[in-house]
């Protein structure tokens, strides 16, 4: 399935939702599995000194106990997404909320608010006034914003509101642009199910998160729909 | 100006936020009416945000005990039921001069009707699903989608989002019985999810035939 | 580009929003006030905090709602801010198009003059001689802009200054920038 | 359509950085230093990028057409709604940087990138009097870079 994994942060920068699709899953307690390379003997090819093996993700130093939080387990979730059969395998072997405090999420946002820095410093618009100058200086969704990053790997399709909240999924590198499904997301699953919800928060403590299975149901459903139809 | 009368309308989305607001509104009344603190002065633009642990956006008002507590159902109830009182005679008025429609509300069941279709069109949009009695008082109005609960759920599962819902199925409970106390019939209202198929509700209605 | 904003408000209220008719948002808010009133027999004060509070939640909720069906990117300036406040907002969801007037000079405030306001037609003060002096009805305005305005980093003070209910010549409602949030960034950052 | 062009050493410091005047081109005049800091950013990033690779991509590469050189898995390309950044890194560590328009195709780059590298061979490498890792202020590098860039903003 060309959907690695799917994260949702909040305005004060928490990973408020992680969705994790895969076999080689970094599994909750935090020591990653090595996913045997298929392809036979992959040469080692870190001639630079920058690059160590990077063959899979680092065993993330730091424990990731606090990643499950009393109201989101990391659990493995059975859902009745589409009828693919593969889409289905991989929905079932990924993990809900498991990686939400863990090095890879707080690299990946890392990664995206330093080129989203860039993306807003490098093309300003003009202001006249000091107001105007100041408006701009936070800049949510600014004149220029961010939209993705790729590797030879993999994408990383970036969307952000006008209140703070980021989307963010991680794809096959050849995949089309995601914003439109990224703001779909925000617009039929995340509005109805958390915003039009009085039981469910918008404003998230630092340990709270999304795990209500409505709400994980439908974000798997989203993506398993759009599998054939991402390249 | 009667063919003004009800002609202006607002967002549902607007009503839809002020009904599930006034739960927490409750609660956080509650919450004030106990502790009996010496009560909050508008200073500053943050007013009234007493509770530190309540803040804008956050759910702590339902794990807050007095969530299910009576009292806050009952007043809960009350909106409802204040609501209904005075909303009777707008309707009718607004049927009889400019529908040209005038309603019988002489018997019961013709109030249950009226109730079904009028009153939860204007309300919810919609008209209520079934409609059934014992023809001895007793009537159990169905909706099989009901529109506020559309979007709820708890983040500890379906069990626990049916326990958090009882304060807002109050405020139509209060309706229901406002409507009828307007007409001259007392009733009781309950109203409990169908087999736990959420958002599908049904209302048993009471009526102890006062009139 | 004002006219723009107010064609953007007129289709987003035909074509986007679900009605409801406004005398039972009246009766809702008015039983809500009511009874908050006799929660704390008539102490003003309290009930202006209450339905502040109330507002503030529902405030931080509902931009997202107005996100949604606007679409609209940032303001560069807080006159744009009125504008769109005035002629979407309230558009959108209340189905009114109050005034802007009242700017300051630094442009940091600027008042909305309510013509039309569905949540008191028809509402008459008690008439205790506290509620005309003590008791501002419709303060759940105030504290949905404050919710709204601070989710898009806008720290705003709102306040309303004079209400036809309480005798006023006009219902005035006066919105004043305090700061414009620094966003937050994530530990560790420089 | 070409914007700007930076180039960096194995370490990140900043070599080289030219804004073009091409027109409407929506990048604006910054401060010396934050050509510094956007420089060690992306520097940064582009070994970030390639420890997030995702356990199930790790392969993709190899499937991949693109020319797949030194610059293995590290960061290659961000699009945002103004311009794109496309990011190339020499086997010795120089990383080339450039700023395009959105519709600048990835296969586009690949040539762009060529010449530049040439260039920086031929006018900055066989310079006697350049040294290594330090900052680039070749006048015939400047020129032939000027005609690559000509050729593309056409």
């Amino acid at each position: 399935m060309p959907i690695y994994s799917f994260w949702i942060y909040d305005r004060h920068c928490n990973c408020i939702f992680s969705r994790e699709y895969g076999t080689g899953s970094q599994d909750p307690s935090g020591n990653v599995l090595k996913s045997t390379p298929k392809s036979k003997g992959s040469a080692q090819f870190a001639p630079n000194p920058s690059y160590e093996n990077t063959s899979s993700l680092p065993t993330s130093s730091q424990s990731t106990q606090n990643s499950s939080i009393s109201s989101g387990r990391g659990q493995r979730l059975l859902s009745s997404a589409s009828n693919n059969h593969k889409a289905q395998e991989l929905i079932q072997k990924g993990t809900v909320n498991a990686q939400n405090n863990n090095n890879t999420s707080k690299l990946l946002f890392g990664t995206l608010f330093s080129l989203r820095k860039i993306a807003g410093s490098v093309c300003t618009p003009q202001t006249e006034t000091h107001q105007e100058e100041e408006f701009n200086t936070s800049n949510l969704n600014s004149f220029n914003a961010l939209q993705s990053f790729r590797t030879l790997n993999y994408k990383c399709h970036y969307y952000e509101t006008m209140n703070g909240l980021r989307f963010v999924v991680v794809t096959h590198p050849a995949a089309r642009s995601l914003q439109s499904s990224l703001i779909e997301i925000y617009h039929s699953i995340y509005l109805p199910t958390v915003v039009r919800n009085p039981l469910m928060p918008v404003n998230y403590r630092e340990d709270e998160v999304i795990s209500n299975d409505r709400f994980v149901r439908a974000i798997d459903e989203y993506w398993a729909s759009l599998e054939e139809t991402l390249t | 100006m009667p063919e003004e009368f009800f002609s202006k309308e607002v967002s549902a989305m607007a009503l839809e936020y002020l009904v599930n607001e006034c739960v927490a509104l409750s609660v956080r009344v509650e919450e004030l009416l106990a502790s009996d603190s010496v009560p909050g002065t508008l200073a500053g633009d943050v007013a009234g945000l007493k509770l530190e642990q309540d803040k804008p956006g956050t759910v702590d008002f339902a794990s807050n005990p007095k969530f299910l507590g009576l009292n806050n159902l009952y007043r809960v109830e009350r909106y409802g039921y204040e609501i209904g009182y005075k909303i009777t005679d707008c309707i009718i008025y607004k049927k009889s001069v400019q529908e040209g429609v005038n309603i019988q509300l002489l018997e019961v069941l013709e109030v249950m009707k009226f109730i079904c279709r009028d009153v939860w069109r204007m309300f919810y949009l919609k008209q209520m699903d079934n409609l059934r009695t014992n023809h001895i008082g007793t009537f159990v109005l169905v909706d099989n989608n009901f529109r506020p609960l559309i979007n709820v759920s708890s983040a500890q599962g379906d069990a626990d989002t049916i326990r958090k819902i009882q304060p807002y199925l109050q405020l139509p409970c209060g309706l229901i019985r406002g409507i009828l106390a307007s007409l001259g019939i007392s009733a009781v209202v309950k109203a409990d999810v169908i087999e736990n198929r959420l958002p599908a509700v049904s209302f048993n209605v009471q009526t102890s035939l006062a009139k | 580009m004002s006219k723009q904003i107010k064609q953007l408000g007129d289709d987003v209220w035909k074509t986007k929003v679900e009605k409801v008719n406004s005398e039972l948002f009246t009766l809702t808010y008015g039983s809500i006030v009511a009874q908050l009133c006799r929660d704390f027999n008539n102490n003003y004060e309290e009930v202006n905090a209450q339905t502040y509070k109330m507002g503030y939640n529902i405030g931080v909720r509902l931009i997202d709602e107005f996100l949604q069906k606007t679409q609209l990117s940032r303001c560069s300036s807080f006159r744009d801010t009125a504008e769109i406040v005035s002629k979407v907002g309230f558009k959108m969801f209340l189905n009114v198009v109050p005034n802007i007037t009242n700017w300051t000079s630094d442009m940091t405030t600027f008042s909305l003059i309510l013509t039309e306001n569905p949540l008191a037609d028809f509402v008459e003060l008690p008439d205790d001689g506290k509620a005309a002096k003590e008791l501002w009805y419709s303060n759940i305005l105030c504290g949905v802009l404050r919710g709204a305005l601070e989710m898009v980093q806008l720290d705003c003070e709102v306040g309303f200054i004079s209400d036809v209910l309480r005798g006023d010549e006009t219902t005035e409602l006066r919105v004043r920038l305090v700061q414009v949030l620094k966003e937050e960034i994530p530990a560790g950052e420089e | 359509m070409l914007y700007s062009i930076y180039i960096t050493s194995r370490s990140g410091s900043l070599l080289y950085q030219k804004d073009f005047k091409t027109v409407n081109s929506p990048i604006t005049k910054q401060r010396s230093n934050d050509y510094l800091v956007i420089a060690s950013t992306l520097h940064g990033v582009h070994a970030i990028a390639s420890k997030l690779t995702p356990p199930d991509a790790v392969h993709n590469y190899q499937k991949a057409k693109t020319l797949a050189n030194s610059n293995r898995t590290g960061l290659r390309e961000v699009s945002t709604s103004q311009f794109k950044i496309f990011m190339n890194q020499t086997v010795t560590g120089i990383k080339i940087i450039v700023f395009a328009s959105p519709n600048m195709e990835e296969t586009k780059f690949a040539a762009i990138y060529d010449k530049i590298y040439e260039h920086y061979c031929n006018y900055v490498l066989k310079n006697p009097f350049y040294q290594l890792d330090m900052p680039i202020r070749c006048q015939l590098f400047d020129t032939h870079l000027n005609s690559v860039v000509a050729g593309c903003n056409v």
